[in-house]
């Protein structure tokens, strides 16, 4: 702090007023409130990510000096048809998972929005999934879809449509499509509950003045709420996304990528290659990292370009 | 459909019948929904009380007798006791941390402006999209560095660093529409900017901050891969290791992995229900808006 | 001095108590030493070595099976060939832990790939499968008498494993094409997988599987399901197992294990025709110990290792966990009501010639992969033909 | 255009909790401009909700063009409202918030547009049809909500306090532009407010109203110098009437011993002057009121003294240069014309004999 | 108590951009009550914002009790402000709100007990103090808000529109509170509002701000009567000042052809006549304007006449029942002291001789 000198002195040394110091924004306390976040960040997200990009151009085997391979392991990874199949998979489940994700949970928040009865049980009951962990989930849906026993297709024997039993999970038709729906399954409530909240903060009043403009409850939904809860919509897609280019757990502990790969994704492949594989080296998984990571990045940016909204919108 | 809005009965009377029947499809499609969603789950908590001979029997039937030792078995035969107490030593300690270290770091992205403050925002959140598959090998050799290698502290800070982002983000957006002028006001009244960080901007976003303390008990909680790799001592393992060692390779015991189950489902349930009030509150203004 | 050891089986108690009572014999005969054990499942243990290995922060002893050349190939094991009292160990274990001149692991346990038979059920249905096998077409009709017969032939599935489907097109394979040719396919070099003699295997296995020879439910069935679904529920014919089916099988009925008075057999697996080498069997290597090259007390761990490394220790292996080992001992010293089942064994691998390990064991990368989707699930599920299989293995080297 | 009835309306929120609008009747006429005023709470924006059908009515009967509206939901009934917030479709651009309700009404996208046009220009939007409604100022925003009603020549067109968001200068611009509109358009209309300014200036009638009743209706003027109850006297005028506690000895009113008013009432009575019926006079026996002045408001173009008279204050409207002095006595001469007197005990207007009226 | 000096203070919030401050220097003296006025956006806030240090100064200096203050933080200028939205602590109770800044001062939990009660009693908020602001209405609030400043008795009192969220009625009242307040303690007061019946009610002197520059300052009364220039005249007042194209032929200005004054200029000029210095006559020989009756506003107490003079509308306050009759012709006399000229070009006032001035 400057000491406080006498303004009685003369005024025209404009020139000893004390350098500006930025009361709105104080460096002190924004290093000081940074620098724990920073410092965490820094050693064990951002050297293990760093190394990850050095290991994608090197041959990383222990007892052995790293070993400079240029972009081989990138160009090996453009000729590797489980990688592009694992990516084929992934980007699937990455797009579909967050349409029906949010559809499905933008009805259930529009059934409690309506204040159907029950409302609260309904709210917590439809919420539970998440609280499992993909490992939990994982065993608990292959129960379900278990050909012999699983609740899916008792319930189809038991309505008549025994002929659509199916081992689910292990013909590759129905593999993928299965895990997505588990997925939606498990991820609904969470996306249903914080899209009521968005949609109990809207301003009540704006919906009454499309009540006065003629609009039923599927224009109301379709002009005025979907539209102003668009960026907490495109957030959750984007969480969702993200998510699903990254899920592992649920496929190692249900299919592994099984049957004929048509479960694999581009972490399970990674985990193979970097643990399963009997290699050492870390090289290629990491290039399949990162190469991931730039694809995952330009999705999310893309997302985020196509939904955006050009204005603020401000209620 | 009703719609909250139309709560009144003005707009409702004139046709009941078709009213009546779109009221029983909803009501119809809300059923099973419900179904759908919770069923799994009341399906393992009865399974949670049966014995593998008796779910093998029938997997449906209803749990009785019910074998409530099973909880007490799966307690103390599998040192679900340690992996439990350890687990809750490493998430709430964790979780400690992330609030207060993302509230931080939230409070610093949301109150001030700095340069650089849009690409240290960005580095922060686009790791998050990285697998941590093969971040965890490069991590170990740090860990191993930094002398954290097998031991609880060393889980900590890493469940600290891979929930930062989120919980930054989530915090952000919170704080972020906390108005100024409360800032403003404790500044006047004499305080530090740490002083108002916590007496201000942490009580006010209570509702964000249970947001994310839920979210990162959930997450982490049931975190596996680097619960594996980074500790080998038995009596310092976490509970996701307890519920992997109940679907073991020697046998199908569904019944005891329905127990085990449970076991790790029922705290973060119980969490749940704690806050969820704040949960909600939490979503309207934070995380995702 | 403290050794430390990493190693699966977790959840398997027997192994764990044969280990630990090793250990703490070991301590005893030798003060001042302790040895600490951290038990894994194989997922997490791998991943955990994977790891401290790359760190140099590996313990001194650690589990490893036959196929993890990666160990020799980088030098990070220790070559035992000098060390370890080699002579009370089978020397097929010891040739399958060779490489490149060493010898690297000791190996505890040690399995043969079995086809297990339900005979009550196979006599109802009037069908007799001798000890030496069913050959050519006569197996295929057996099959299809199960099947027609509303009963489930064989209970393999993949629900959790990456091998257990590929036991039945495994077998004939390599009864094919004997012990060498065998290898080389799986290997990659020499015999391509175009070779018409793999075709013809190839075509004779799936007429087996066109036959039913599997259950609807065979992509989901985990490795424990298929033993129960064996023996009690609903039951089937035959179970293509590794020998370490009694470790489930004969726990108490509540427990999971097999009915009481449940006539269990034990068989050649289907003999393709113009079989090269009809009597050809698999035997692995399963969970075995290697000592970390870095390891501050290399001699100790050894010395560790030797204090197994006895007939008696063997005798107490097979006892307590129902499966051979790698190291020497006499079944037909066993005596109490387990010594029927190692006869019956014995009896079903007298004068049989071994190949080592089972595909997986010895193929790596991309082929290994490929081999585990293809032979291992989608063949035997009827998903893909010959043709497939042939193209994709091929292509996968 | 269109007759809005009310008949006995009430409404509950809680049903066994207070009424928020309780026994309200009274008639629109087509074309009349009514305003809704009275403070905080006491029922304005429940009633004109009501009317409009966001609302359920409890009972009573609402009628619009004498069809029973009760049962109508909102979007058949044909009505613009105006709100307070102006719950303008943050997301559209202000020719689409103009549009919408028309859109929804008529598939003609042509005339849509055109009437659009025309109405944006009507009320000088046409600059800014393609901003979204959070890039204008306020003022902007206010007549675009106002658009959005224009747009739709409905029947009835309601107004919750449209201006109470908007600056003191734009108030009174806009003040001035509805009042064009309703001649214009010669619509039904009702504005609700709690700003007794608009309610002058703009009503043709004026609804005053209290703890969900109606305390007077009336012209404004009428409301104003001949307030039914002592509520609407202290509620109207800006200072409001002072309203001083008298006596009433069955043939004269006694205020502080002086006789100030003769009437036919008997026990306490409040006794009521306007500020501006007030004038300071020198000669003490002709005041009705003397007291000491204990301050000076000057507002500019007038000033504000409040007199203080011991017991209570009473504040007189002077001129902008006034010739009373800080803390020296005053004396008051009311314009007897304009005393009024009220029964203190229930609140209601004691007619004055015809003489003392204007 | 304290005295502010601002000396050539200039803000920019973006280095380039146009300044929000440019260039303001004045003085407010120890126990003065400055009120800064001036349209939205002029500034106002960020000068206020500077003085408590909430915002940093990109030049001039600014001193309190003459000790240069630019680079001393909030925290220690012992300043209190109250602003506009309250910035009440919402989850702290009224007690916890109004001791929070005194528990940062002094440790003893007694002494800071009793001054809290001790303010909440002088402020009427007493049976509130363990209620949460969100449980309390919005004058208690703000009286909270303002509880909060007076009780840690700072060197200068700072107000940031605290009035604005106010209804009309609680406004008025609290607006005599703040006066009574500062007389009470008789501190030193910065007042920003953009609403000028505070600005004349309250300031001692007051601070007409544009465009982040000073205006004009001076007492309520001389701003209202003197502006310094066209913006202040038609800035204050409700309405404002009449101003009217003339021209001024070196002695005398030529209001639609008629000599309305004499004065020593040149060139264009603005006539600047307040509503209520002018009076309807029937000599429209003796008229300055002319013109026809365009519409009647009655405001109860009084009338507003506002007069078409064809290329512009000229408002005159008139009586509750004034003479005029709608679309009739009106002939307006000014008061000729109250007559004002501004420079049309540059806006400045142009002096008038002595005898022109009131
Ligand atoms: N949705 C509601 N639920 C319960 N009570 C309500 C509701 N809306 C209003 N009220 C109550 O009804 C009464 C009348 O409210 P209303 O909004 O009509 O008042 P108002 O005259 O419009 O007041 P303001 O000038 O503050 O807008 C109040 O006591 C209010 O508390
Ligand atoms: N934080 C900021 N960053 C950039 N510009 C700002 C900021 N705050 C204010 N301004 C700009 O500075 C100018 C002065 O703003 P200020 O808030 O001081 O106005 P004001 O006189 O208080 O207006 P109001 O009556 O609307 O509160 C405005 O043009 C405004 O847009
Ligand atoms: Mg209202
Ligand atoms: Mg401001």
């Amino acid at each position: 702090m400057a000491i406080p000198r006498d303004m009685n002195a003369p005024a025209t040394a404009l020139t000893d007023v004390p350098p500006a110091r930025d009361h709105a924004n104080p460096r002190s306390a924004i290093a000081a409130f940074l620098t724990p976040a920073l410092l965490i960040y820094a050693a064990f997200t951002a050297l293990p990510v760093a190394r990850t990009f050095f290991n994608s151009v090197h041959l990383v085997v222990p007892n052995r000096p790293d070993e400079w391979v240029g972009f081989t392991h990138y160009a090996e990874l453009w000729t590797d048809k489980i990688f592009w199949k694992a990516v084929h998979n992934t980007l699937t489940w990455a797009v579909a998972a967050p349409i029906l994700e949010v559809t499905i949970a933008t009805l259930l928040a529009l059934c409690l929005y309506a204040k159907v009865p029950f409302a609260r049980f309904l709210r917590v009951a439809w919420f539970t999934p998440v609280l499992m962990s993909y490992v939990v989930v994982g065993i608990l849906w292959m129960w379900i879809l278990n050909y012999d026993w699983g609740a899916l297709n008792e319930i189809l024997r038991g309505i008549g449509l025994g002929g659509l039993a199916q081992p689910w999970l292990g013909h590759p038709a129905t593999a993928l499509p299965s895990l997505i729906g588990v997925t939606t399954w498990m991820w609904t409530g969470f996306n249903m509950v914080v899209i009521l909240a968005a949609m109990s903060s809207l301003p009540s009043e704006v919906l009454e003045a499309a009540e006065l403009d003629n609009c039923g409850w599927f224009a109301k939904l379709w002009f005025v709420i979907l539209p102003l809860i668009r960026p907490t919509l495109l957030n959750l897609v984007i969480l969702s996304f993200i998510g699903k280019m990254k899920i592992f757990d649920l496929v190692w502990v249900t299919t592994r990528g099984n049957p004929l790969w048509s479960t694999e994704t581009v972490s399970t492949y990674v985990y193979k290659r970097a643990f399963q594989w009997s290699e050492f080296d870390l090289g290629y998984p990491s290039t399949i990292a990162v190469v991931w990571f730039v694809i995952v990045l330009a999705g999310v940016l893309l997302l985020t370009a196509i939904f955006r909204q050009r204005d603020r919108i401000e209620y | 459909m009703a719609f909250a809005s139309d709560r009144t009965a003005v707009a409702s009377r004139p046709r009941i019948s078709t009213a009546a029947l779109r009221s029983a499809a909803l009501i119809l499609f809300i059923a099973l929904y419900t179904a759908f969603a919770a069923g799994p789950f009341v399906w393992v908590a009865s399974m949670s009380l049966r014995t593998t001979t008796e779910i093998n029997a029938d997997h449906y039937a209803f749990p009785w007798p019910m074998h409530f030792e099973k909880f007490a078995v799966a307690w103390t035969e599998s040192n679900y006791d340690t992996y439990f107490f350890n687990s809750a030593a490493v998430v709430l300690a964790a979780v400690a941390i992330l609030t207060v270290v993302g509230g931080m770091a939230a409070h610093c992205f949301a109150r001030y402006r700095f340069p650089l403050k849009g690409v240290v925002y960005f580095l922060i959140f686009s790791t998050i999209i990285f697998p941590p598959q093969v971040t965890v090998i490069g991590l170990f050799q740090l860990m191993v560095d930094y002398g954290l290698y097998n031991s609880r502290i060393g889980l900590v800070l890493v469940y600290v660093a891979i929930q930062l982002p989120i919980t930054i983000y989530i915090l952000e957006a919170f704080f972020a529409r906390i108005p100024g002028d409360l800032f403003d006001a404790a500044r006047i009244d004499g305080y530090s900017e740490w002083a108002i960080f916590w007496k201000i901007s942490l009580p006010v976003a209570l509702p964000a901050i249970s947001t994310t303390i839920i979210l990162n008990t959930i997450l982490l909680w049931n975190e596996f891969l680097y619960a594996v790799v980074l500790i080998t001592d038995d009596d310092k393992r976490t509970l996701p290791l307890g519920v992997l060692r109940f679907m073991g390779d020697q046998l199908e015991d569904v019944g005891m992995i329905a127990t085990g189950l449970m076991i790790a489902i029922v705290p973060v349930v119980l969490i749940y229900v704690f806050f969820s009030e704040r949960l909600i509150q939490g979503m309207t203004a934070g995380a995702v808006k | 001095q403290e050794l430390t050891l990493w190693s699966h089986w977790a959840d398997q108690t027997a192994k764990v108590k044969f280990v630990e009572d090793a250990a703490r014999a070991f301590e005893a005969a030798h003060p001042g030493v302790t040895i600490k054990i951290s038990w894994y499942q194989k997922e997490p243990l791998y991943a955990a070595l994977k790891t401290a290995l790359s760190a140099g922060q590996a313990p001194d002893i650690f589990y490893a099976e036959t196929d993890q050349t990666e160990y020799m190939k980088t030098g990070l094991i220790l070559d035992l060939k000098d060390k370890l009292n080699w002579d009370a160990i089978e020397p097929w274990a010891q040739e399958v832990w060779g490489y490149d001149g060493g010898v690297y692991g000791f190996p505890l346990e040690a399995w043969t790939v079995e086809t297990y038979t339900n005979e009550g059920m196979l006599e109802e249905l009037g069908i007799a499968i001798p000890v030496d096998g069913l050959e050519g077409e006569a197996f295929v009709e057996a099959v299809k008498t199960i099947a027609g017969a509303g009963m489930t032939p064989m209970a393999q599935g993949v629900g959790d494993r990456p091998y257990p489907g590929a036991f039945l097109t495994h077998e004939i394979l390599v009864k094919r094409l004997g012990k060498a040719d065998y290898e080389s396919l799986l290997k990659g070099e020499g015999v391509e997988w175009s070779d018409p003699r793999v075709r013809e295997a190839l075509e004779y296995a799936k007429e087996i599987i066109d036959a039913g020879a599997f259950p609807a439910s065979f992509s989901s069935i985990k490795l424990g399901e298929a033993h129960r679904y064996f023996h009690t529920d609903p039951g089937a014919a035959m179970l293509q197992m590794g020998s370490f089916y009694p470790s489930r099988a004969f726990a108490a009925p509540d427990a999971g294990g097999q009915p009481e008075n449940f006539a269990l057999g034990i068989v050649n697996g289907p003999i393709p025709p113009d079989a090269a080498c009809p009597q050809c069997k698999t035997i692995a290597v399963g969970g075995s110990f290697v000592v970390n090259a870095a390891s501050e007390h290399p001699d100790l761990a050894v010395d560790f290792l030797n204090s197994m490394a006895t007939p008696e220790m063997g005798n107490a292996w097979l006892e307590a966990n129902l499966v051979q080992t790698g190291i020497k001992a006499d079944p037909s010293a066993i005596t109490g009501d387990k010594a029927d089942y190692f006869k019956k064994l014995a009896a079903a691998n007298e004068g049989v010639t071994y190949t080592y390990g089972i595909p997986v064991q010895q193929m790596h990368g991309t082929a290994r992969e490929t081999f585990t989707q293809t032979v291992n699930q989608a063949f035997p599920a009827g998903l893909i033909g010959v043709d497939e299989v042939i193209d994709m293995m091929g292509s996968s080297y | 255009m269109a007759v809005v009835t009310l008949q006995n309306i009430v409404k509950h929120y809680e049903s066994g909790g207070a009424p928020a609008v309780d026994d309200v009747s009274f008639t629109v006429e087509d074309g009349e401009f009514m305003v809704l005023l009275g403070p905080s709470g006491c029922g304005k924006s429940t009633t004109l909700r009501m009317v409009a059908g966001l609302e359920s009515i409890t009972s009573g009967r609402l009628a619009i063009d004498h069809q029973l509206m009760n049962a109508v939901p909102a979007k058949n009934r044909d009505i613009a409202m105006v709100f307070q917030s102006y719950a303008l479709y943050p997301h559209m651009s202000v020719r689409d918030n103009l549009g919408f309700g028309l859109k929804r009404r008529h598939t003609n996208r042509r005339l849509v547009r055109q009437r659009v046009e025309e109405v944006a220009a009507s009320i000088g939007l046409t600059a800014y049809l393609d901003r979204k409604p959070h890039a204008l100022s306020g003022g902007q925003r206010q007549r675009v909500a106002l658009g959005r009603a224009i747009v739709r020549d409905p029947k009835v067109f309601l107004f919750d306090e449209p201006l109470s968001n908007l600056d003191a200068a734009l108030r009174v611009s806009t003040r001035a532009e509805l009042v064009r509109l309703h001649r214009e358009l010669s619509a039904t209309m009702i504005y609700v407010t709690h700003d007794q300014v608009e309610a002058m200036t703009m009503g043709d009638r004026v609804c005053i109203m209290e703890h969900g009743r109606v305390a007077q209706i009336g012209t404004p003027m009428e409301v104003y110098l001949n307030p039914a109850n002592a509520f609407v006297a202290a509620f109207l005028g800006n200072p409001p009437m002072n309203l001083m506690p008298a006596t009433a000895d069955g043939g004269a009113v006694l205020l502080g011993g002086r006789r100030v008013a003769a009437v036919a009432a008997e026990g306490d009575v409040l006794f009521g002057i306007r500020p501006e019926d007030l004038t300071p006079t020198d000669d003490a026996r002709a005041a009705v009121i003397s007291g000491r002045v204990a301050s000076l408001e000057p507002l500019g173009a007038e000033t504000l003294i409040h007199v203080d008279r011991g017991d209570s204050t009473v504040i007189v409207r002077g001129p902008r240069v006034p010739s009373a002095r800080l803390d020296e006595p005053i004396h008051l001469r009311a314009d007897p014309g304009m005393i009024r007197l009220f029964d203190a005990a229930t609140g209601e207007a004691i007619r004055l004999p015809e003489e003392a009226m204007t």
